[in-house]
């Protein structure tokens, strides 16, 4: 790797350690009763947002799924009012009133998590389409999981995409599961990549688990994309290392393929990776992963701490100013 | 004299003349739409502003949210109601629900256009009035015009307002000519007009019934029976000022809807004004709980009409 | 004593093993189903008649329509109400006309369960009462249970019913423990439960509220206000001339319901009463037009609880 | 063509000539103000029809779409039931309740025609489950424009097909047109086929307007649907040569293109085979097309004499018995 993008390396590591570092501390603030609310973390998946995310400008936009938190830190998304929305606090992205499955940052073009499967897709393209109207060169990005490829939006919107040439990626994180179901047991056909080609969307798979390998792919298909070249997919493989939500222990999965699967994850793979080529020592790696983990410790005793919602918000927000 | 459907095309057109963050979307709008209310668009705003879409009902509401969300302002054409059930998922858990979800940091500024109601026997999947739902739904306005110029003036509100509104085309009306300015001032929502003064009784309606409503009350009139009959225009806000000040005024109410009685908005109206006039006497004259029928003469007899409404408004007064 | 969502498996189960026609698909279910109310399903009645689908709500919803023509029984399970919103085409314009629009050569004999209600601070997309908009649509029958064993009987009856039911899941309750009897008889659908008689007024509810409206009746009743309560169990048909009798014996009714109040069930309610019952004084008890937010404090501050029961209970006492 | 199935092919030229008259006295019943509501008629696609539902059982089952007489009459739907029903007589398959939008005819495995585009697609799927559960050999088969593609429902219902090997054969009949908008204009990718293999639905694609090609087609689908291979798609080319409705000119169509595909149409071509191979003779072909408009002549006089559905029956037929 040429030193030169030296910072961008040490940038992905940290943007992966930080969302490692936010869900470890959100599933510990669930288990504790701080958090209320289904929460989904993306504990091993952090090779694909980080990958994703560190290629797109701030005034470029995304949605995002239920497990979304990764996707909106990687974007930009302020880690207090992430924290402050999972725990309810008036502090929080959305005043309290969304939650983890409805986290959102306006301000850095996180337009929102979705608690419907497949149910940014729609919103990816029409933010696409807008852009594109309104001449703009900022595209949109839709992260979804593999099990929203068997949703009819997936079609209506790719379809819909390639037809109109809008700048939209369509990131599908295929962690082969889908709540307590595996995606081979509900998926016919060769899968994601294909049914994409199949409605003039060119696709791309990579190893998610390879943020290098996210990264470069991204790096291209956001230029193409950006280029007016018409939407494109990009397929990363990766894995859910926790159950579906954080009280789902996922029992039915077999140890060893967990444990295969924790030993391939992307950080410490991408660790060995920066020390093998010296780009950074074990010390200053370590010392990015505690200052997330102290990052995300203060962010939850802030949110601990902060004050809940006025009552009053309760009633706004809904019609007029 | 314009046809309500001109009176509504005339309406798009300002507004897109107005703002070039106004455009449309939806099969067909680029051939003038299903019902011509889009017809010389393409023409003269381009295909970017005037979008012929797949039948993909979903992605051209959920697109139209999209744009929204970017600071566009789409009219989102949904051809025929009964339609929006392959959307629902984007109107009601996404466009109703984003701006309150999101603690304000979004508003989308959008209007969803649905002609409906019963309509020259198009039978039970293309003739829907299920307006009452999306009253109960928190988060959207709910329109539905009478007349051209309230079509006309109710759209352009709908299109320069932020939140999202739900426009409901009294497709049966289309062909209904009246007066329209030559330029379209928007009519505030929540504000029903009275379209006849009286004393006997309270008539509330809306919509495609409007004209079988003041058919009603002429006859009635003609026997000395005076009803003051008040056309809605907007079901949320709805004016539930002027509807409480006359039912006090007349001691009782009958709505006429077109819609199945069971669980349509009349019974939120009745409810409303029992709940603050006592020993108020109210009626409703709604469809009983049927799919509509294709054939004319069944179609015919489970539709509310003239007679029907008379008929409710004479028991009401017998009360 | 059994929960209510146990009293739920072992009525399906009950009925499974009576008929070989029935069975049932739906996201998870061969893992038990997302509250366990599948739970061993897949051992007993094996992959063919317990399918995990995949996340396609359309053909959930609509295959169990198609298999239903050809003379299965289905049991369409939704996993939560909300995304019933992603198959309204294949429930509102297919399921509930098709009898009807084929002059009755089909009879889609289906359940759709459909988890519903506020619930662990789901939020917005997770906790939606929408049951009222099924009571204004033709073709459907509606059920929603508050105790166990209201929960099994109503499963039966539903899974045996030759019409399509629409059976909504209290998902709030299912921890609720209860007597179940060890064979579960069907329980007729428009049938009320009277809970507690008393004088004073007439209050009615269903599904997941009843505990808080319960709680309500006792606090009044220890400041000797009695309350006669009832459970309709099922909202089409309704319970019609138990609250009518009832109401007229107290001359006083209050409608509470988790939903929002306006445009909710509350509504025919109180509209069918004020129409036949000159003079009753009647109120309502839901939630405000908003989304359901996630904080528990605004949850809490907008949801229909014991306080807001007995405070409506009072304002209308007091007129 | 072996003179064996001499029969066969006369079947369906009598079956092709019954629907071209059927259309045409709808279309001009309609002209006339006999026939109220919308009408979609199907001259032109007869081939179509034909060609697929002379390979079928009668406890085989179909679902239709908005232009579905051809689909019935080709199962063996009684033309007076569907006629009447046209006409809203008591007499008609649905009692009047259902019109031309809403044909349908259980005795003969017709289950309907729909008023939403690809509404039948699930409808099919589910009854190809469940006529699996019940152990029957019957199949379903799925009639729908290339218009349905683009909704959900495609995507869904095919993926659903193909993960349960469930005994369906899918029909596109594509007149490359939906409404008022060109197939092309509104398709992106390849098209219905490869859709159809990317969500592991095998797919055949016909000259739709020759009829022994569809026939062909069709035998050897239906021998391996039938045979628990799984789900098939079968894409049959075809001409619209009336407008969308029967009210629709359709005037932005170029008249060349009308012409050259009435040029093509189905029913001559065959003839002309027909006569060509010493199958049948020009004389008693014009017979069998003779014979099919007198049949609906009759069956118009019929519907315009029959009486109107019992006003009762406006309240039948919603729940309970
Ligand atoms: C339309 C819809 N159906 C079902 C659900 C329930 N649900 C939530 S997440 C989930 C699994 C989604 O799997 P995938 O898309 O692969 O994302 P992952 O959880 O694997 O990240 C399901 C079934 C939902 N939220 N929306
Ligand atoms: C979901 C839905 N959207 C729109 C319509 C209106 N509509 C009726 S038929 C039609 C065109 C269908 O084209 P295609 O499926 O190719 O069938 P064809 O008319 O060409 O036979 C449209 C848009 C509808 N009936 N349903
Ligand atoms: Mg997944
Ligand atoms: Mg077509």
């Amino acid at each position: 790797m040429p030193q030169t993008n030296a910072a961008h390396l040490r940038a992905l590591h940290r943007s992966m350690c930080r969302i490692r570092a936010f869900e470890e501390t959100a599933l510990a603030a669930h288990k504790a009763g701080e958090i209320p609310g289904p929460l989904h973390v993306s504990i091993g998946q952090e090779g694909v947002a980080a990958g994703v995310c560190l290629n797109l400008r701030r005034d470029d936009r995304i949605t995002s799924n239920h497990r979304g938190h990764g996707h909106a830190l990687a974007k930009g998304a302020g880690v207090a009012g992430m924290m402050e929305e999972l725990f309810g606090r008036a502090g929080g992205h959305c005043g309290g009133k969304g939650g983890s499955m409805h986290i959102a940052d306006f301000s850095v073009g996180m337009l929102g998590a979705n608690g419907v499967v497949a149910g940014g897709i729609p919103i990816a393209v029409g933010a696409a389409q807008g852009l594109k109207l309104l001449g703009q060169d900022s595209i949109a990005v839709c992260f979804f999981g593999d099990g929203a490829i068997n949703r009819g939006p997936f079609l209506e919107g790719l379809n819909w995409a390639a037809l109109y040439r809008l700048p939209v990626l369509f990131v599908c994180e295929d962690n082969q599961v889908a709540a307590f179901t595996r995606a081979q047991d509900v998926t016919a056909g060769p899968g994601v990549a294909a049914r994409s080609e199949s409605l003039g969307v060119p696709a791309t798979t990579v190893d998610g688990n390879d943020v290098l390998a996210v990264d470069a792919a991204t790096a291209r298909l956001v230029a193409e994309v950006r280029g007016g070249a018409g939407p494109r997919l990009l397929q990363a493989m990766t894995y859910r290392h926790t159950g579906h939500t954080s009280t789902d222990p996922a029992a039915w999965r077999a140890a060893d393929e967990v444990a295969a699967a924790k030993a391939g994850e992307p950080i410490a793979r991408f660790e060995a990776r920066l020390v093998a080529e010296g780009i950074a020592t074990a010390a200053e790696l370590a010392a990015v992963r505690a200052e997330a983990e102290a990052e995300m410790a203060q962010a939850r005793q802030n949110a601990l701490a902060a004050p809940w919602p006025d009552l009053a918000t309760a009633y706004s927000d809904v019609l007029g100013s | 004299m314009t046809s309500l459907v001109e009176a509504l095309r005339l309406a798009a057109w300002q507004e897109m003349e107005r703002d070039p963050r106004v455009w449309v979307l939806g099969e067909d709008v680029a051939r003038g739409g299903l019902f011509g209310q889009y017809r010389g668009f393409l023409d003269r705003f381009g295909p970017d502003r005037v979008v012929s879409t797949p039948i993909s009902e979903s992605v051209i509401m959920g697109a139209g949210l999209g744009a929204a969300l970017v600071g566009t302002r789409p009219i989102i054409e949904m051809r025929i109601f009964d339609f929006v059930m392959c959307a629902m998922d984007e109107l009601v858990n996404q466009i109703a629900k984003i701006r309150y979800m999101f603690g304000g940091q979004a508003r989308p500024s959008l209007v969803v256009r649905m002609p409906h109601g019963n309509w020259r026997n198009s039978a039970a999947q293309h003739s829907q009035v299920l307006e009452a739902w999306f009253t109960h739904l928190p988060g959207v306005v709910v329109v539905a015009p009478s007349t051209p110029a309230d079509a006309a003036g109710l759209l352009v509100a709908a299109i320069r307002s932020d939140d999202p509104v739900l426009f409901f085309d009294p497709k049966n009306l289309f062909g209904l000519e009246g007066e329209v300015p030559s330029v379209i001032e928007p009519i505030a929502f929540g504000t029903a007009a009275r379209r006849r003064s009286g004393t006997s009784l309270t008539i509330v309606s809306w919509s495609a019934l409007m004209p079988a409503v003041e058919e009603a009350a002429a006859s009635l009139e003609a026997r000395g029976i005076t009803a003051e009959v008040l056309d809605l225009r907007s079901l949320w806000p709805w004016d539930e000022a002027a509807v409480l000040a006359s039912a006090k005024r007349t001691g009782r109410l009958l709505v006429a809807h077109e819609a199945v009685q069971a669980g349509g908005f009349g019974a939120e109206i009745v409810a409303r004004v029992a709940e603050a006039v006592p020993r108020i006497r109210v009626a409703r004259c709604g469809m009983p709980r049927v799919p509509l029928p294709f054939s004319p003469p069944l179609e015919e007899a489970i539709k509310v009409t003239p007679a029907k409404i008379i008929a409710a408004a004479e028991r009401l007064l017998a009360q």
